[in-house]
């Protein structure tokens, strides 16, 4: 289905055009100066060829972003945009969405800048649920420094900082963000244009903050970081493709299936070695982020394996920017502020 | 005859002055200093603020100086928890608190031991009795008390039993002993009302309004405050009362006011002027925080109040406002500031309107954060990466916060830029008497938004600037046709686009320092006040050491010294004819509550050989060390 | 159980002391500054009372705090201390612990601290997995600032900086912990010695980040906060004590459990309704920490219902400290560095 | 005939100068500066590290400076996508990388655009015309071929088909085409090392070294390097040759080195000297990320390198190991410093040692990330809430930055005390040859720890300081007795107690002022060169900007007129005797690559009428725009 039949909460205040668009319209007149071959240049495709759907008028559209490789996305879409600090985006794009409900305000940003220096920032953006479309190209690597590890690279990656390998255990950002009560949480691939396509649209429509993350291919610092994702001769078998209402199942032959088991924990079980019963049926919107965090945490960190993508979570909850706007609009239903009387105050007294 | 029948007494201003017909004497004064002291528990703030309100009402000048721990409660008894507020009171203009009581009222052992050092012999003194145990006095180091030691005999000791007489007092009434003790400071405050023939009405309504729901409460209060004024009224204690005479003022109409509230009601008006809705992207810090507090209040202007995760998002949130066109706000303290650094120098680059307020604290670090102090200047003018200029404003006293923030604001927007408005600890928490603005009389701000192209070939150019102020366009998301970017690297004159071109940096760099001091041309000049009009010395000052140094001065020239002062509000750029002025003495004295910062400045710039003042010890200056200060260097002249 | 029969692998390098500690060894001559009544004096009175225990010499102790009523902690406890300034108490201490494994070192921070300013040093410290016990007084206040909402603060709390009652929605802690791939996460109660006792010590013995939420009652700014919890009234129905290798069961007359549902969710059930086979036994040291989450979910923001305290998650995992201690001394093995050699470098000439 | 029997030619440094031997006459030479300009893809960084290589191995003194731009790989062909790399080596001892390149290696059109308006006259232009087709040229904006439109006219144009050769010369090897093409830029090195008589050695051994586990693409490799060496012998493309004979150099050993790693080197040998182990806490960031890849290579001496999660934690951490007893350092650039500054500050309070290394790069905000600019001085004075002083040390040359960073580690360990450490672009990533420090030469760094007791009493006060270097002392955890706490309130003299006293601040601030103050009395004094001593005019200098103003210096003195020159490696405190410096002279310059930060401060302090030379283009200055400005001022005397 196209974003038209979709309702969208999260435009509802948007102005529409009734101007026809289309991808170019979207496009700026800057060089894009990523390194050939960059999966940047294929979600810059997708969003451009995407928002044309949606009909919303250019200049009610702000994309913010901080540093990075990724972050001079802004500069090539032609729309309002902001190339921020580094790490800083989700700050300043929710002084933007409080102020300014008519404004679609998309965040893109890297996994350094959103989960390293910028972490702080994106967790609480994502439990005030300001409404925030937030794009996170994750190539686990730091590209725009030259290739120092990211808090989403495996642990003991070799990289300039770390010669011998990193010691750190790496973030899920999708577990992160579950954590932190996100109201809308994906992870999709910068080559699969169809389920990025589709995942925009869900973030698109979805009221309050959406962070999507996007493997993207490093093909300079950290090349094939996603591949075993990508590649068609491994993807079924690595990839989870989380549908809504659907069993949870994946494999060349739909054989593998993920169940809760007597412990309670789920796990990834041989189809037909398990009772139907047990086998998770995967639901969106449950209210209970539960179910979706066991999900997140069924990838295998170096192997990939069991990687699940697609909206892990989106469940309805007034957005922080809202909330604002209706308690400053019923107090002044209320008694609009007088200026004078708020100088006077109570106490005066009169010198003549 | 305590809780008696009551005669009200009548406030002087009233027609014919019935004080006089009381049954003591009543002495005039023109001036007095008071001082409020005691538990952080004993509520000495309320006390002082409440006797400020009548003083107010009685139309004297005044002028107030709270001063408290940073820490919550500490411990009873203990010096670290004394808390106290001192205020002076005129029948003619003042500016400062004073530097030593008139009156000092302690309240407990700790309260006598951490004022007794400001005390001049002669003073008044009224000692609370009831809290002068052994275990008290020990607590403080009080070896033997103080009360019978003989160490007090330089004073006029009033002692007598504050706690006891307050209980006794509120026997009838049903209430805790707890609440009846606490209304001791009622009852003290009741008596210097006496005492200064202070009217009543306005404790009395405040107190109704505080305890409306609490009838009991609300009537034991009232019954103390009276207790504490008959007991001045029908005991020997005071053979005397005095009255101090309303101060001949500007003709208008005034209030109290203290410097945080005013700076925020001077965002409002702001805000109002240019059509702008204001943002205030905060995070808490002493003593910065209630002004947080004061805009979460006035929803009702369309004020939005956001309380971010950290400074860093607090600015960013503002500037991100302002960006989508709102007056976009941060008030912090100096840490903050420093955190604020990065975004700060962003919005340099970004050149959109932001308004930093910096209510300065003892530093550095975490420093004393309920102390005053002047030492962020330099980081407000230096503390980014690069050559990142910005305005700097900074108010002279409690009730300028609000035209400070009101200018502050019209060069944020007029000239699309981030602007620092420097307060400070003394400022926030201090009060005096404000005359009322008239609403005509705020300046027109005005956004001047972009609302189409601005090239011949019907293109934006965001950093195509203005000639007469070098201001950037502004145009916010929403504006059709004006759709660009913008972002920290460096940018193409006129188009914005990104340039590594070195002499466009140059010229860049340039630009922005050059559209800063433009702002020169549009601030009034620099002014001195000197009488005498042959002063050979300057005392140059900004912010709060206003007061201090204008007593001073008419200390100085009491004594037949003509001295001249002249007073910075415009720290970046400074007025164009500042140079010009120092010129013309022989001294220039800057008295800083730091160690020389607003001295360098000076002296880099106008190779003026300026001689600093400094102390810094998280106190405003005394009147008394700056006149000898000056008398000092016209001595030497 | 004490201390010294508990393996204790967050200790083991740091020397024990043969001489008999009582609390008063750890108590310093400044005068405590906390309003009267405020729970940190329990926990501070636990804390003195619990490390004797240990064993450990008085010097090798060091604690590190942010800014808040909390982090004043260090001035009372006679152990090296430093109070550092907001919210980078995590960072400090990961200096201090990697390069010090002699040392133990703890952290006390507060709910703003930790969550507000503080959070991104928190999730990155859990990340890692250094070596470090951070106590979390969770007062769902800013006390120190005098009283302003915090990010685990209720939706709709009425303080100085929120007239109309606050909109953002709440961090939990264990939650968020979780998400950020903690090894090591509790939650205890001021005012319950017991149970805060048993939880410090087995903090104390962990390897790696333990963060133990502490839950505390600002009396000045937000008394009785936590009330249905401590009230001998109401807890036995409102609190769920995680035991390990029990049910998870709690109630006046043990009648309630907690059981996963046929959706895959977890649920609060009348014991005798459900059958057996149904009702989560849990376990600390579970690999998959999606149960642990899905019990921290279980709390109801507001009426404090069904919140769980105890040991959440406790599981193995090497700490960021002593992998970088192993890669350095690895390399010291092979070859120890020569200073003529390193400026000398490869490509040298002389000139006579 | 290419790819041809092959006479490997011996390095001039051999014992017989084999060079002369060969066919073409060889042209001596005093100084050459050479630029190679192509794509980020074509490798100019490499083929100028190599060149460098062998010059240095030449026994030439040479300066480099590498350029390139921010984006990882902007598109090819494009004007954004040219990265260049300058040298010039002397058979004298230079100063700097040169102002005009006498050679320009052109590998596509976008580099010959973007370098042509630096060339002078007259000077050789290497141009591969392979690249020069239509879609190149209009890609950068040429409307017609340069190399035929005359509009190169007034150079020596040399032009070639770089890539077609190299290609052909490896049709025998089998490797890829794309393999084949990107083999080009060992083509142009061999052929410029043929043309300044280069020895080859150097680089056949690197290649064998990065290629080992590539025979094949070794082998290429080597073959384009001895194609392009045997076009320029063979061909009638050179008539001559030129070699540069050794510089005269102080005896001793040496080597090639670039700022960043003799920082890291110049960190680990202070670390060894103190005993101290040196850890690193640093998040990455252009300019300075190299130190952290420099000193991770290293663990070997102990060295712990800790990419933090943002530049806070990153001097969080380096501050708490200075607190447990290592050496902590952080390394950053100019946006990183303004996010470190709320824990400097806490540096500050707490007295500890730490080392802050500032790469400064354009600015304001993200700026010019890999440009130089001096633009962070003021940051490092003020950018702290507070009187929060610290000490600046400043590098002159690449090789001086590790001297430097010994002389912040003596100070930051002396005196307990956080010490800025200010390099730039230039330095880190310029290259000149290094005498190798005799070990026995380097000081000795004592830290003194604290043991035991410090008073009669047998206890312990943290800030109790050492009377001649107010240095309190360092009780590091661990050791027995000492137990204390530290934090960023201010403290009681002494006991280091929380103290909110009046009196006590202000000593407190004084002594951390009076304290870094006291380093003057440990540090050289300012030191002048003069030859003529006779000179009325002084340029004053700190940073990179030394090798500008020295060779600067020395035209100006080559036209017979006198000049003085002085750098200050201290800019807090400054060194004793500066102030009497300045005033010998008439005329005091300040060149600086940002609007006049040192000049402010220099006028402030010492009242000099000092004149600022300013450019801002993140570039070095070139001598020549330096030497115009001192002839003028002197001619104004
Ligand atoms: C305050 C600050 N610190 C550090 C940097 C240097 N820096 C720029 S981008 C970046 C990380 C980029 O990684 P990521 O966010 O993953 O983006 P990518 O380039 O991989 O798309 C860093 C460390 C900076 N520009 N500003
Ligand atoms: C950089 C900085 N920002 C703000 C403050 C002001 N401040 C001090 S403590 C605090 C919050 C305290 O709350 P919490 O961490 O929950 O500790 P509590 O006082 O409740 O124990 C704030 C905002 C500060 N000291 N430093
Ligand atoms: S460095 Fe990596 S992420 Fe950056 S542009 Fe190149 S390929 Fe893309
Ligand atoms: S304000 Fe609250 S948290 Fe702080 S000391 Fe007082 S009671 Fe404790
Ligand atoms: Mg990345
Ligand atoms: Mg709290």
């Amino acid at each position: 289905m196209t974003a038209t039949d979709l309702p969208m909460p999260g435009l509802a205040l948007v102005p529409r055009t009734d101007e026809k668009q289309t991808a170019k319209d979207f496009k700026t007149d800057q060089e894009v100066r990523w390194c050939p071959g960059c999966g940047d240049y294929a979600i810059l495709a997708a969003v451009q060829g995407f928002l044309p759907e949606l009909g919303l008028r250019k200049e009610n559209i702000v994309f913010v972003s901080g540093i990075g490789c990724s972050s001079r996305f802004p500069y090539y879409m032609d729309t309002y945009g902001v190339h921020s600090i580094h790490g800083r985006a989700p700050a300043i794009a929710t002084g933007i969405a409080i102020t300014r409900p008519d404004l679609s305000v998309w965040v893109v940003t890297g996994d350094g800048d959103a989960l390293s220096i910028g972490g702080n920032h994106l967790i609480h953006a994502l439990r005030r649920n300001v409404n925030l479309k937030i794009l996170l190209f994750n190539n686990r690597i730091y590209g725009l420094t030259k290739g120092q590890y990211s808090p989403t690279s495996e642990t003991g990656k070799v990289t300039k900082s770390t010669p011998l390998g990193s010691l750190d255990y790496s973030f899920n950002p999708v577990s992160i963000a579950l954590g932190a009560e996100a109201s809308f949480v994906a992870r999709t691939v910068d080559s699969d244009r169809k389920h990025l396509t589709e995942t925009l649209r869900r973030a698109a429509a979805h009221e309050g903050t959406a962070l999507v993350e996007i493997l993207q291919n490093c093909n300079i610092f950290n090349d094939g970081a996603w591949e075993p994702l990508k590649d068609a001769g491994t993807s079924d078998d690595f990839l989870i493709r989380l549908v809504d209402g659907e069993q949870v199942r994946f494999g060349k032959d739909r054989d593998k299936v993920v169940v809760r088991g007597d412990d309670g924990h789920l796990a990834v079980a041989d189809a037909d070695a398990v009772d139907e019963s047990r086998i998770i049926v995967f639901d969106s919107h449950a209210a209970d982020p539960g179910l979706a965090f066991a999900l997140s945490r069924l990838a295998h960190v170096h192997s990939l394996q069991d990687t699940a993508i697609g909206v892990f979570r989106d469940v309805q909850r007034p957005s922080y920017d809202r909330l604002v706007r209706e308690q400053v609009a019923g107090v002044r239903e209320a008694r609009e502020g007088d200026l004078a009387a708020l100088l006077r105050g109570k106490d005066t007294w009169t010198v003549s | 005859m305590l809780g008696g029948q009551w005669s009200r007494p009548v406030a002087p201003v009233d027609e014919e002055v019935k004080v006089s017909t009381q049954t003591k004497s009543v002495v005039p004064l023109g001036r007095v200093v008071i001082r409020f002291a005691g538990d952080s528990g004993d509520g000495m703030q309320l006390t002082g603020d409440r006797f400020t309100s009548e003083t107010a009402g009685l139309g004297n000048d005044l002028s107030t100086l709270p001063d408290f721990p940073a820490e919550i409660r500490a411990p009873a008894g203990t010096l670290a928890g004394v808390s106290a507020f001192q205020l002076q009171f005129a029948d003619h203009d003042i500016m400062t608190p004073g530097d030593r009581p008139d009156v000092l009222v302690a309240m407990n052992p700790a309260a006598l031991k951490a004022n007794i050092g400001d005390l001049r012999a002669g003073c008044d003194l009224i000692i609370n009795t009831d809290e002068f145990t052994k275990r008290n006095l020990e607590k403080v180091g009080f070896t033997s008390n103080p009360l019978e030691d003989g160490s007090l005999d330089a004073f006029a000791v009033h002692d007598m039993a504050l706690t006891s007489m307050t209980v006794e007092a509120l026997s009838g009434f049903d209430i805790s002993k707890k609440d009846a003790e606490r209304a001791k400071n009622m009852f003290a405050l009741g008596l210097l009302c006496w005492l200064y023939s202070r009217p009543t009405e306005g404790t009395i309504d405040y107190l109704e309004a505080k305890f409306s729901k609490k009838p009991e409460i609300l009537a034991a209060n009232i019954a103390a405050f009276e207790a504490g004024w008959s007991y001045g009224e029908t005991t020997e204690a005071f053979s005397v009362r005095y009255e101090v005479k309303p101060a001949p003022m500007k003709s208008g109409t005034y209030r109290n006011i203290t410097g945080n509230p005013a700076l925020a009601y001077g965002l409002i008006a702001a805000s109002q002027q240019s059509g702008l809705p204001l943002f205030l992207g905060s995070y808490p810090i002493t003593p910065a925080s209630d002004i947080l507090h004061e805009l979460s209040k006035h929803k009702n202007f369309g004020v939005i109040t956001f309380q971010a995760e950290d400074e860093i998002a607090g600015i960013g949130a503002a500037l991100g406002a302002s960006y989508a066109g709102s007056l976009g706000v941060t008030t912090t303290s100096g840490p903050g500031v420093a955190l604020k650094s990065e975004t700060i120098g962003l919005a340099v680059s970004l050149e959109l309107p932001l308004i930093i307020v910096d209510v300065q604290r003892g530093g550095p670090s975490t420093g004393l954060p309920t102390k005053t102090e002047q030492a962020d200047l330099l980081q407000a003018m230096f503390g980014r990466n690069g050559e990142a200029p910005v305005p700097i404003v900074a108010p002279r006293s409690p009730g300028d916060c609000f035209d400070a923030a009101v200018e502050a604001a019209r060069i944020a927007v007029t000239y699309r830029t981030p602007v620092f408005l420097l307060s400070d600890g003394y400022l926030a928490n201090g009060s005096e008497p404000w005359q009322i603005p008239e609403l005509d009389s705020l300046p027109e701000i005005d956004p001047n938004f972009a609302t189409g192209p601005n090239r011949e070939d019907g293109s934006f150019w965001p950093y195509l600037r203005d000639e007469e102020t070098l201001a950037r366009p502004w145009a916010i998301p929403g504006t059709p046709g004006l759709e660009h970017r913008i972002g920290g690297l460096e940018k193409a004159e006129g188009s914005g686009n990104i340039s590594y071109d070195p002499d466009n940096h140059d010229r860049m760099v340039r630009l922005r320092q050059a559209k800063v001091d433009a702002i020169a041309r549009s601030i009034p000049p620099l002014e001195v006040e000197d009488p005498s009009d042959d002063a050979r010395v300057l005392v140059l000052g900004w912010g709060s050491t206003y007061g201090p140094i204008g007593a001073a001065c008419r200390n100085v020239r009491s004594q037949g010294l003509p001295v001249a002062q002249a007073h910075l509000r415009h720290l970046n750029p400074f007025p164009a004819n500042t140079g010009e002025i120092l010129r013309q003495y022989d001294r220039v004295i800057i008295p800083e509550m730091n160690l020389g910062q607003l001295a360098l400045l000076i002296r880099g710039k106008f190779l003026v050989d300026a001689i600093g003042y400094n102390t810094v010890r998280g106190l405003p200056f005394t009147s008394e060390e700056l006149s000898t200060t000056i008398t000092d260097v016209i001595g030497s002249l």
